[in-house]
């Protein structure tokens, strides 16, 4: 087992891998810009190492800078969290170069699903269903036409180098090829400094359903059931739940399944999660997600593992130890995201923190960095706290996560925790009748009536 | 209420008024005075829990971070990297600059070795080195302060 | 406790006396003069986190519990007791008192009923019924102000 | 189901209760001193009435002012929680007289409980192991002596009226009885009014291991396990945990068998712990506690279930709805119970608070009423807050419950967390090898090394 760890990330996520590693006895080595000098993660953890100014790309996606601090530091291994490097094949493979262990799957495994086309050609190769479209990217427009005609509107142009909704474009006829491809292209190059973009059939209102896998070094696959991300806004998940409130009992088993399998045939390690379009009963393939997820915590909740300590131990080469029969699922859970943002324009809200105050008692947890006095940099992404409940129905979810986003004190910013306790109390997300639209059509419809 | 108070005697119960009505009326400070005495009294000031908290939430981490204090000293030079200093061209080779030192601006002060690449350090002007605060092979943050040039 | 302070000499006591007044208040500051002397305390800016907790906290909270304004009028008459307040001996009956009554020391001004058993609330002293605050029937808390007696 | 529920209680467990009616759709009244105007039960509640002054039995045991409360707040249920009234038969029949429905046993069990000798004699006989010594109370000295040379030495004389230790007294030899008897009279005469004693054996290095039972209204009994509450200074409870590290899985279901019948037997209903003393694998019982327990969180963590959900439905009317088999323990558990009091004097601290950060994160839970500037009033009891930790192992629990207490931040006093951080890192408590006596051995040994 490793004696020391680098977190190379910030944030809530930081402070969940630093609180992993403390229960394994691993020294917690922290890397932070010097906008963070004061987050909670920095000063819990064992070691602290500034590696940067605020700016991400000088310092939380500095490969160099953070491969200096772990050769400074002695460490043995380097969690990647979620965003900044995760999903960074290169990164990496330098990290491996450098005789670190990487805390995630293989380099060879990130850079394969990074590809979007290649990614969707390689799954759907060991059995997974993917979305009708053609497996190559589009020259131009007029090939974009002809695909469409084949697949048939409405039809979505994506960024080959995708991710977070950017470069994409859903076309509803003929009329708007040329002008959908030309603009997914343009924001693909702006996004991704890459202008290939692809096409696939579009899904009228399906939900998103994602699930998550687990593996070892020795071909042990198992998979943890579903988590239904299907509450977006502009593609960007707020709130998760496991059990997906759509699946029965036979779907989950099954594309809990088909996953394995694939996985396995791929040689996959580590944390993996499978997305889903899920539409009348039939899944369709989005992408893999080659590192923990935000919302790993409502699978947690529901079949008692603590993914990053499994992730961990894998990566030190220890054997799953458990069968995919082995793996308990029990009661329900949901995840808020809260964000620092206006409940009703959206608007970031960064500033200091008055008074905080987060919810307890029985089947409450708060994943978050944020204490009373705290200043919230403005160089990093909104979300400041997961609130996330598990009861054993989710009916008692619904009411308990009711009663917890009403204890919630974060004082001196705008926070969305007001929009959370809007939607849990609509009909439609009650019944769990939502599709990865019903946010965007649920937060016009409120804008109007008066907040 | 509020009679003149005894000799050198607080009126307790003046001063909770006085609080209460602060609470009340949202005021920070009230100041009330009589020919032969007065009182004034303030609220609280939010700022408060911040650096407190920091204080004790420090105290309640295992080893808390510490600030570069790269702000301390205008006249420090900072570290413009995370790695490893060195004070000369390589272990037996004499180090660039000794504190007293006068220098030249641009010229060379210390190496930085990161990712295994050497980064000379530069005089930002010219002037003299009152003090190195880092010593041979040392590793240092961004951020941390390397030298003092007057 | 304190006598007057001599001449360029501290009286402690005075001091910690008003340090346990800033505790107990949360005030930051008092400060407290006299033609001959004049002291004033700053306490740690801490405090300030209760006020706006407490607004916070209870912003967050459904419906805020109001503590008993008992002591907004030092006339005011408070109920001892939780129960019903009846401002007559039986419905039919009329009142035992209204505003402006001059009323005598020990007598009955209204019964509180708590567990079946009526108990009178009598004039604290002989004066004059400014204000009642409660209607015939309404439940009272402990320490709720029922009357104005001056 | 109850519409609106008054909570006759202060502090955590009124709290606790509250949240439980809030996940319920019950309307909760609190009820509070003129001390606990700015508590957060109070804050959180729907309604809240003030009963009266500070002093207790002013307030909290004014069975009068409680009761007009709940006559003007038109309640449907009185749930006392724990201390104060919650083992008042009287009060529980006064409760029912009102046409209220009393959240807990009924008044009989409750009397015939709270009689020690009557309570012994009862369950005796329907098959709980008792700890050997007479069923009937000492007139004198004389008898004491003679009783004692019977059972053999050492002996324990208790107030029938006794709890909590006060008017219990240890013989170890001849020469002590007159002593040890005058002075239960008078610490029994002094702390309950009522000079009665009894003797029992003396069992040298027992452990505390307590069965929680759930009983509905038709005879269906469930048991949820054990808990041991071994860990006792000046016979207060410090930390529990469940399971016990003491028991294996037979001893485990025998016991929890044996109280399942008898309290069939007995026509219990409601909640129910049957605390006894373990020594060389025996049972002894020592009392049947009528009402919810302070420790009931490491119950509800180690099998699921929310214990004050149950005693409110099972109030109600409702049944049980489940057997023992369905009953599913997984995972340790152990609550530190955290009191305004400092480590090593055991001063008492109340005081306002100034900072207050709960540690967060995976597997732990935080049931507590304070908050960054709360006052604690003097007059109540000095817990303040319990901090309830669940992982898979005993070893990960205890690995967590390090993490999260060198998390919580609890500024402005002096609190018991830095006891609860040594004594984890104690071997004998990290092997499980403690007794009732060990805490108290434990604490005078620290007191001389440096604290």
């Amino acid at each position: 087992m490793f004696d020391k760890v680098l977190i190379a990330n910030r944030g809530e996520i930081a402070l969940r891998i630093l609180r992993a590693c403390r229960e394994m006895g691993i020294k917690a080595v922290a890397v932070h810009s010097t906008a963070d000098n004061n987050a909670m993660h920095v000063r819990l953890a064992d070691e602290a190492v500034c590696i940067g100014p605020p700016a991400a790309k000088d310092s939380y996606l500095s490969t160099s800078a953070i491969l200096s601090a772990a050769t400074i530091a002695g460490v043995d291994a380097i969690h990647p969290g979620y965003g900044f490097l995760s999903e960074n094949a290169d990164f990496a493979e330098m990290v491996e170069e450098h005789k670190f262990t990487f805390i995630g799957p293989s380099p060879d495994h990130i850079r394969l699903m990074g590809d979007k086309i290649a990614a969707k050609k390689a799954v759907s190769e060991v059995g997974i269903p993917v979305v009708p479209g053609p497996d190559g990217s589009l020259k131009d427009a007029e090939q974009a036409r002809a695909t469409a005609d084949k697949i048939g509107y409405p039809v979505l142009i994506k960024a080959t180098a995708g991710g977070g909704g950017r470069g994409m474009k859903v076309v509803e006829s003929d009329a708007g090829i040329k002008e959908a491809f030309d603009l997914a292209r343009a924001e693909a190059k702006a996004a991704f400094g890459y202008d290939e973009v692809y096409m696939e059939k579009y899904l009228a209102q399906p939900r998103h359903i994602e699930v998550q896998v687990l593996a070892d070094n020795f071909g042990n696959v198992v998979h943890l059931g579903e988590r239904d991300c299907s509450i977006q806004r502009r593609h960007q998940k707020l709130l998760e739940e496991s059990p997906s409130p759509a699946l029965n009992e036979a779907e989950r088993q099954a594309i809990g399944e088909t996953v394995v399998k694939a996985v396995k045939k791929l040689g996959y390690r580590n944390v993996g999660t499978a997305e889903f379009l899920y539409e009348d009963g039939n899944f369709f393939f989005i992408e893999m997600n080659t590192r923990l997820q935000v919302e790993h915590p409502v699978t947690e909740m529901v079949c008692g593992l603590d993914l990053v300590r499994e992730m961990i131990r894998l990566a030190a080469g220890a054997p799953l130890g458990y069968e995919q029969s082995d793996i308990k699922f029990s009661g329900h859970s949901i995840e808020c995201r809260i964000t620092a943002e206006n409940p009703d324009t959206f608007q970031p809200s960064p500033g200091k923190i008055g008074d905080y105050h987060a919810p307890g008692g029985l089947g409450i947890r708060v994943d978050s960095g944020l204490y009373s006095g705290y200043t919230i940099p403005p160089h990093y992404d909104s979300m400041i706290a997961k609130l996330i409940v598990h009861a054993p129905t989710r009916n008692e979810c619904l009411m308990r996560l009711k009663r917890a986003l009403g204890e919630y004190v974060i004082d001196g910013l705008d926070t969305i925790i007001p929009l959370h306790q809007r939607l849990i109390d609509e009909p439609d997300f009650v019944n769990g009748d939502y599709d990865i639209h019903w946010l965007e059509r649920f937060v016009e419809g409120k804008k109007t009536k008066p907040g | 209420m509020a009679k003149s108070p005894k000799k050198n005697q607080i009126d307790e119960d003046l001063v909770r008024q006085l609080s209460s009505l602060l609470e009340e009326t949202g005021l920070t400070e009230i100041e009330y005075g009589r020919d032969d005495w007065h009182i004034k009294v303030k609220g609280g000031v939010q700022q408060a829990a911040v650096t407190s908290q920091v204080q004790n939430t420090t105290t309640a981490a295992p080893t808390p971070a510490e600030p570069a204090p790269a702000a301390d000293n205008p006249n420090a030079i900072t570290s413009p990297m995370v790695g490893v200093v060195f004070t000369g061209p390589d272990p037996e080779a004499p180090p660039f600059i000794k504190a007293g030192d006068e220098v030249k601006e641009g010229q060379t002060l210390l190496l930085i070795e990161a990712m295994k690449v050497f980064n000379p350090i530069t005089a930002t002007k010219t002037g003299r080195i009152t003090e190195i605060l880092i010593s041979n092979g040392s590793p240092v943050e961004f951020g941390e302060p390397l030298l003092v040039l007057e």
